[in-house]
């Protein structure tokens, strides 16, 4: 169950491809099959369910692409 | 008596300037003038590019074309930004992988090549300007294939040498998509 | 949906525009954290921002304070003559290797040297990147770079600068660390020396400088994340990270 | 504050604080030191901003980001301390910002020597920096002209937003002479500075300063803006005097202190029955053009004379295309001219053109 | 060998090596980065220097250390770069050395832009150095001739012991043109070496290299002695071009790559039934006003095209003092004019002065 | 008469001129401990120096070997352009605080930072000389001059400067020493230390810095003798004496 | 009507500039026009110095004098180097402690006085220009001692107050020298 | 016994006064009785045949202005 999930400016992406190294659980990927206006392949979630919210790939992101949300009923678990 | 003025466009990164670079030493090679300018937009990276090249057997003067005989367009941007300038009766040369859906001017020759496809297909997507090259060969004549691939030699020694074969193929590619 | 929290998102100390970097050069993440310390400190609405020369010449147009565009390597000094008339400004220059460590070396230290209440943002990638690649103060040994073709010698251009070490030696400067970042871990450290920094100024404790390892994919030719790790690899080995200098702690190190 | 006797450079220095100089930066340098000595002391004094800055070219780039900030900004030096502000220079035209720039000229090329000179004309006139620039360039010829002109420039520098040159020899900063501080100067017709990139963003929006145009449209856009001011300085601030113009038969075109010493040399002629008249330009640039049209008809010899090798004659040339004949005498290296010099260039300028 | 492609800057950094000289000593800027990024690849292939400097002001006075020892020296740069040097060469040419700086010109002021400019012409040819000094300043239009200039320059800084100039712009910088560089070019009558500072006591006496003096009778004499050069470059080297001028009824006046685009402008011209001349310095300084003397009687009107704000214009003024139209047209910021474009300003001024 | 051995007299290197320093400035003893080295190291006659601009930039006059006259603070930029054309020459640099430490820091840094085979004569003398007192940014704090006319102060101008220190740390740089010349214990030292330097470059060992407590007796209104006590009782201890750095012996200090 | 140039020269450290400023501070508190004007050797140390001084009560052009009124030399050098330049019947002031076997030239009105000599016995050697000065005074009357002692009164302030009575004894002094 | 003599350049002496505070055997002095050709005031020994030739002076004058010899002699009583 995902703790929170990214939300990914696809235009602002220009496919570095740096954030996807350092996803801990491995879902981030380029989408091979977009372009966007720049002419940049954008990032892409492969498995949002396994997002814990870590934010590691937004903090990576050179050019703010990713924003990051928490679940907060996840909290109430805790 | 060959007098070409030709202007290729682009992004950055889709080899125009090494194109212009290529008819330059062509002609280099025959002794026949010549003169290459490049310009990058305001961009640094990922901007667009573009090179005047001018080919002739007088001397060649002004470094800017400002119609220019044959047009060779690799982006949407490009064409918008140079067709108008084409001389009437020019070569406009379109990579039709990248540039859709936009009108096209009246008055010149339209060549259409689905470069960045072919060159997909012959497995190098990098060689979608040798595609447009060997198109722009066989309309105009301004070089024979033969001339372009002599400066290849030249140039790409080494590990580099093994790349001339793939360029061979786009340039034959390009030549088929307009004389089909 | 209505039960998210935003944990990380743009900050608002930069302007929605396209950054002129290439793809995934680390001057983006270094921007991210300047803009992020001005927000957490309530000094967005005060702070001006110093553009030197090189490839982030153009970031007057990406934060969303008052910024100046210095000459190449002359930052200091006009954060100088900013501060001095507008004491309660906060004041900070963001400069390359080649702005700083090369032709602005003079007012680096300079502006150390007198106690300016500022803060240096140096971005050390080890090359002159805007100018296409040429090599820097902070070029390694060995590194192959349009002026140094075989690769940098000792010979020729001697050994490269430290200059984190260099400015702690400076009795006016009061905070000088060094930083990369590579991970999220050093992303979160960097970012704290950097607040530290800034706060210093807040409080009108004087000059601090932080220096970023940073990378630069497109003229060491590599990805971005290769460069990430050549970094690592070789730049942090020569650049050892921490805190250079720590007048409010005593000195360190 | 009646008259007041002082050097100089000390004097300018006062007319500056009296001017509304906020912030003075700038770096020792010989005929001028008496400048920033008497800053040092009396800027701090004021609650204003005084720094000696670590060389020229960290001077003139704090003045870039002081008057980025909105300050009246002072900096000053001499001759290869003007040569090295030239980056800086560029930049604060470029960027449109007010700035106040002192040259107490001594000669050169190089180090040269530490004697008055006008040697510097030409780089103060043409722009030493890179691109299309101008600096709106004074050169008074007293203590109570360089007062006036200095107290006055910073009105000139925020109004049109570009730096103001004083142009001025190591005899007028090392010479005293009274001086009253608190004669009228003009104001011109200021806008509030809602352009200043100060970090008070509670009372503007975000503001830029800036001399980069990446993209040529911009930056030919923008060089035309600033070759409009440059126009508007040439049609409307060209100043000089036209001194003993009346019934001259010949006259003198000297700025600064060899107008002065012209001034002696016109009296020396008249007793030998010579009506000499001096066309003085005030404002070096703009060059004062219009002067030339109201020479009297009699008028057919010009004879520049200046502290250096003729650099002047240029713009005389330009402003008379032929009209006149044009003589030069010029000591240089340090090396003042005396009035019976010039008497003796214009009586052989005289008997020239009457041969 | 054969005619070679390269690009302008590559071109004039192996003109330099073909000129002979001893090292290089610059700094990185657009649009001239080819040219030291080649030489660290060739100057030490050959046993000769080179070196990236921390700064412009370190290169130009590393520029002078070494031609003060006997080398012939090279440092390059464009516009802002430039204007950072400007101490060092009001110093090189106070000292009396050799030394030649090409600039590749960008758009200015202050940091501008990166495309082509003419925008320094009076940074060049004015000095924007303190003193009186001149550089004999070359400016090529096409890369042939910029490498033939460049191999010469070394003879001609060597001659007259002062710096050339090689102002360039950024067109001739970045374009690719077929080269060949085994032209012949003038040799100049060269006099031994004996003044150099190179520590080498065994083969010459004690020498010193400065430009200080501090007695002014010294200073003033120096400055005679700079004066003789450059009345003698400007009586015996002004260089120039005249096109297709026999039968022109008007005349362009334009330099380096300006003048190439005015070529293809006559060509149109012609074929509109115009007959138009083209007036190129090759020499900006000194400025070749022998060549307005030699111009056809029914040139009356002449068109200075720049790609600047019109800085020629002063020169060309004084070299006909009123007996000629002048009218311009230019462009500014990076901007280069269309043929097109110069064909409308001729046909407009040819108009005007029919009217 | 026949019977005595001249023990000490002035040196073959000096011109038989009037020097123009003030009476008693140490400016002559340094001087003269220069042109003893390269008499004794047997170098004059390929030597070249480099005349700054300060009290001493007339000193092309004063030393017999051949002489350039550099632009301010610019003097390693000029020395560099001669030893790289010529490196069998042997170049030295003479400089005072202003000169180095303030407008030519940058040219001092480089030169130390590519490893140039040169030699800088360092004279602080915590003040311009040359224009009239001004402060140098090795004045110490409470030192009245022209410019700090109250005494300088920290707040206003902050710390002064330490060269030696900071030159120490720079990679390139093979011998760094501080050294005084108060009195003839101290000469003796200082010219070890100055052919050390020299003896460092005749072997191109590379790079090399003696910086010399020196006095000004005339701007800082003392007879000579004070100025030197002076020296000793406030500079010293600011600017400790030692050798900073000598790479050919490992790191000391 | 005060209309008068004079040059002062000597060695520096004589206190030659101070003399010229003196009397240039005593024309402003009268509000008569007056220009002083320093000039140093190429020397920094020891060498030369010398100042113009006019005071006129019309307005002052030419800071340069080339014929003053009158002279003050106070050593050798400076009498060689001025004596040529003054006005025919000017006043010529040698302070002879220190010129002396100098050939004088003619048609001025020369004034000798011992000046060193004479503020030795003073006591305080270092006002040996104000010596010079009361001479200078006591025959050209273009201040009065009162005048100069009002100027020293302003600028003497603190501590440097108790010299004023030395420099009121030199003038005297001085003035002495040239009227017995 | 002087061990050995000082030879002083009387014309270049500045009367700086630095040499005489070093001479370890206190003979050193400004003769206020003269005044060179540039004004100054020359050192001079008050007691030659104190010198002990340990060149002190010599090495603390700016000017170069003190020869030091050795009377040879002296060294064969050693
Ligand atoms: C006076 C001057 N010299 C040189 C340049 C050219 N220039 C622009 S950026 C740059 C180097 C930038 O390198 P660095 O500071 O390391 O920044 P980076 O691009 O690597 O981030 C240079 C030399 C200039 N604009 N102005
Ligand atoms: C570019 C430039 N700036 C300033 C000066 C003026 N100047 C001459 S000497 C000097 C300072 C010298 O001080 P320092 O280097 O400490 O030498 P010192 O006289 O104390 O021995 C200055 C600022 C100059 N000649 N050139
Ligand atoms: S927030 Fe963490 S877990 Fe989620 S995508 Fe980013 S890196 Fe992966
Ligand atoms: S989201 Fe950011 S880091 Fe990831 S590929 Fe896109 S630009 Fe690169
Ligand atoms: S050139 Fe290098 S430093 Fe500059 S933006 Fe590109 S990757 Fe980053
Ligand atoms: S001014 Fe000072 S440093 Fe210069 S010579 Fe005189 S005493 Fe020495
Ligand atoms: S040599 Fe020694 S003993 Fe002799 S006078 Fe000099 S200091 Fe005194
Ligand atoms: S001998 Fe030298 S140290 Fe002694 S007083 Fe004379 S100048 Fe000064
Ligand atoms: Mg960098
Ligand atoms: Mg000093």
């Amino acid at each position: 169950m995902a703790k929170g999930r990214i939300i990914i400016d696809e235009d602002k992406c220009k496919g570095c491809n740096l954030c996807t190294f350092y996803c801990p659980v491995h879902i981030l990927e380029l989408n091979k099959e977009k372009t966007n206006a720049r002419g940049y392949t954008p990032l892409m979630v492969t498995d949002p369910d396994k997002c814990i919210a870590c934010s590691f790939c937004a903090m990576m992101c050179p050019d703010s692409v990713i924003t990051v949300e928490r679940f907060i009923k996840e909290d109430n678990h805790g | 008596m060959i007098n070409e003025q030709l202007i290729i466009a682009g992004f950055g990164g889709q080899g125009v300037m090494l194109m212009g670079q290529l008819l330059s030493f062509a002609a280099t090679n025959k002794d026949i003038n010549t003169l290459w300018f490049p310009s990058y937009g305001p961009e640094t990276r990922g901007g667009t590019a573009n090179c005047s090249v001018t080919i002739s057997e007088e001397s060649v003067n002004s470094p800017v074309i400002s119609k220019p005989d044959s047009l060779i367009i690799m982006n949407k941007p490009s064409l918008a930004k140079f067709q108008d300038k084409l001389k009437k009766d020019g070569c406009l040369f379109i990579n039709t992988s990248l540039v859709k859906d936009v009108p096209i001017r009246d008055g010149v020759n339209v060549y259409k090549i689905p470069a960045n496809d072919i060159a997909s297909k012959l497995g190098n997507p990098k060689v979608a300007n040798m595609v447009m090259m060997g198109a722009y060969l066989a309309v105009t004549k301004v070089f024979s294939q033969e001339d372009i691939i002599e400066v290849l030699k030249e140039k790409f020694v080494g590990e580099k040498a093994s790349l001339i074969g793939i360029n061979q193929e786009a340039l034959n590619e390009g030549a088929k998509a307009v004389t089909l | 949906m209505s039960n998210t929290k935003i944990v990380y998102e743009k900050s608002k100390a930069l302007e929605d525009v396209h950054l002129s970097y290439c793809p995934g050069c680390t001057h983006g993440v270094i921007h991210k954290l300047v803009a992020e310390s001005l927000v957490e400190l309530d000094i967005l609405d005060r702070a001006v921002g110093i553009s030197s020369v090189g490839c982030s010449a153009l970031n007057y147009d990406f934060f969303t304070c008052d910024m100046q565009q210095a000459a190449h390597g002359r930052a200091p000094a006009v954060a100088t003559g900013i501060k001095r008339f507008k004491p309660d400004s906060i004041v900070f220059t963001y400069q390359g290797d080649g702005d700083l460590g090369s032709i602005g070396i003079a007012e680096a230290i300079h502006a150390a040297h007198r106690g300016e209440n500022m803060t240096i943002v140096f971005v050390n990638n080890a090359i002159y990147g805007m100018t296409g690649g040429q090599m820097a103060p902070t070029t390694l040994i060995g590194q192959k770079t349009t002026t140094s073709p075989e690769g940098r010698t000792e010979a020729q251009a001697g050994l490269p600068l430290r200059i984190a070490e260099l400015m702690a030696t400076i009795p006016g400067a009061t905070y000088i660390e060094r930083v990369s970042v590579h991970d999220p871990k050093h992303v979160m450290k960097a970012k704290k020396a950097l607040k530290k920094a800034f706060e210093i100024q807040k409080n009108k404790q004087g000059f601090s400088l932080i220096e970023f390892i940073s990378t630069c994919p497109v003229n060491w030719g590599m990805t971005p994340k290769k460069a990430v790790d050549w970094a690592v690899d070789n730049m942090i080995p020569y650049f050892p990270l921490g805190v250079y200098k720590d007048k409010l702690a005593g000195e360190n190190k | 504050m009646g008259k007041v006797l002082m050097k100089g450079n000390e004097a300018m220095a006062l007319a500056a604080i009296k001017g509304g100089c906020d912030a003075f930066f700038g770096y020792p340098i010989t005929p001028q030191n008496e400048l920033p000595e008497y800053l040092s002391k009396h800027m701090q004094a004021n609650g204003r901003v005084f720094v000696q800055s670590e060389s020229e070219v960290a001077a003139i780039n704090m003045v870039y980001g002081a008057a980025g900030a909105g300050a009246r900004v002072l900096t000053s030096s001499s001759s290869p301390g003007i040569a090295l502000k030239q980056e800086g220079i560029t930049y604060i035209a470029g960027a449109e910002l007010p700035a106040v720039i002192i040259n107490v000229m001594r000669g050169g090329p190089g180090l040269g020597g530490i004697q008055p000179s006008q040697g510097d004309y030409k780089q103060i006139t043409r722009g030493g920096g890179n691109g299309d620039y101008y600096l709106y360039s004074l050169a008074p010829e007293s203590l109570q002209e360089a007062v006036d002109l200095i107290k006055e420039s910073f009105e000139i520098a925020d109004y049109y937003r570009n730096p103001v040159m004083i142009a001025v020899d190591g005899l007028i900063g090392q010479m005293m002479e009274p001086v009253d501080f608190d004669h009228e100067v003009k104001k011109w017709d200021l806008k509030p500075k809602d352009w200043v990139a100060d970090g008070d963003r509670k009372s503007h929006p975000k503001n830029i300063i800036n001399s980069l145009y990446l993209d040529p449209t911009d930056l030919e856009n923008h060089n035309l803006k600033l070759k409009k001011k440059y126009d508007d300085m040439k049609a409307n601030h060209q100043r000089y005097e036209m001194i003993n113009m009346e019934n001259a038969e010949i006259a003198i075109v000297a700025f600064g202190s060899t107008s002065r010493i012209a001034r002696t040399a016109i009296q020396l002629l008249k007793e030998q029955g010579v009506n000499c008249g001096i066309l003085r330009p005030i404002t070096i640039y703009p060059f004062p053009e219009k002067a030339f049209k109201e020479l009297p008809k009699e008028v057919k010899d010009l004879v520049v004379v200046e502290m250096n090798t003729g650099q002047m004659i240029d713009d005389v040339k330009i402003a008379t295309m032929g009209t006149h004949n044009i003589h030069f005498y010029g000591r240089v290296g340090g090396i003042v001219p005396e009035a019976e010099e010039i008497v003796d260039a214009v009586l052989k300028a005289r008997g020239e053109s009457n041969e």
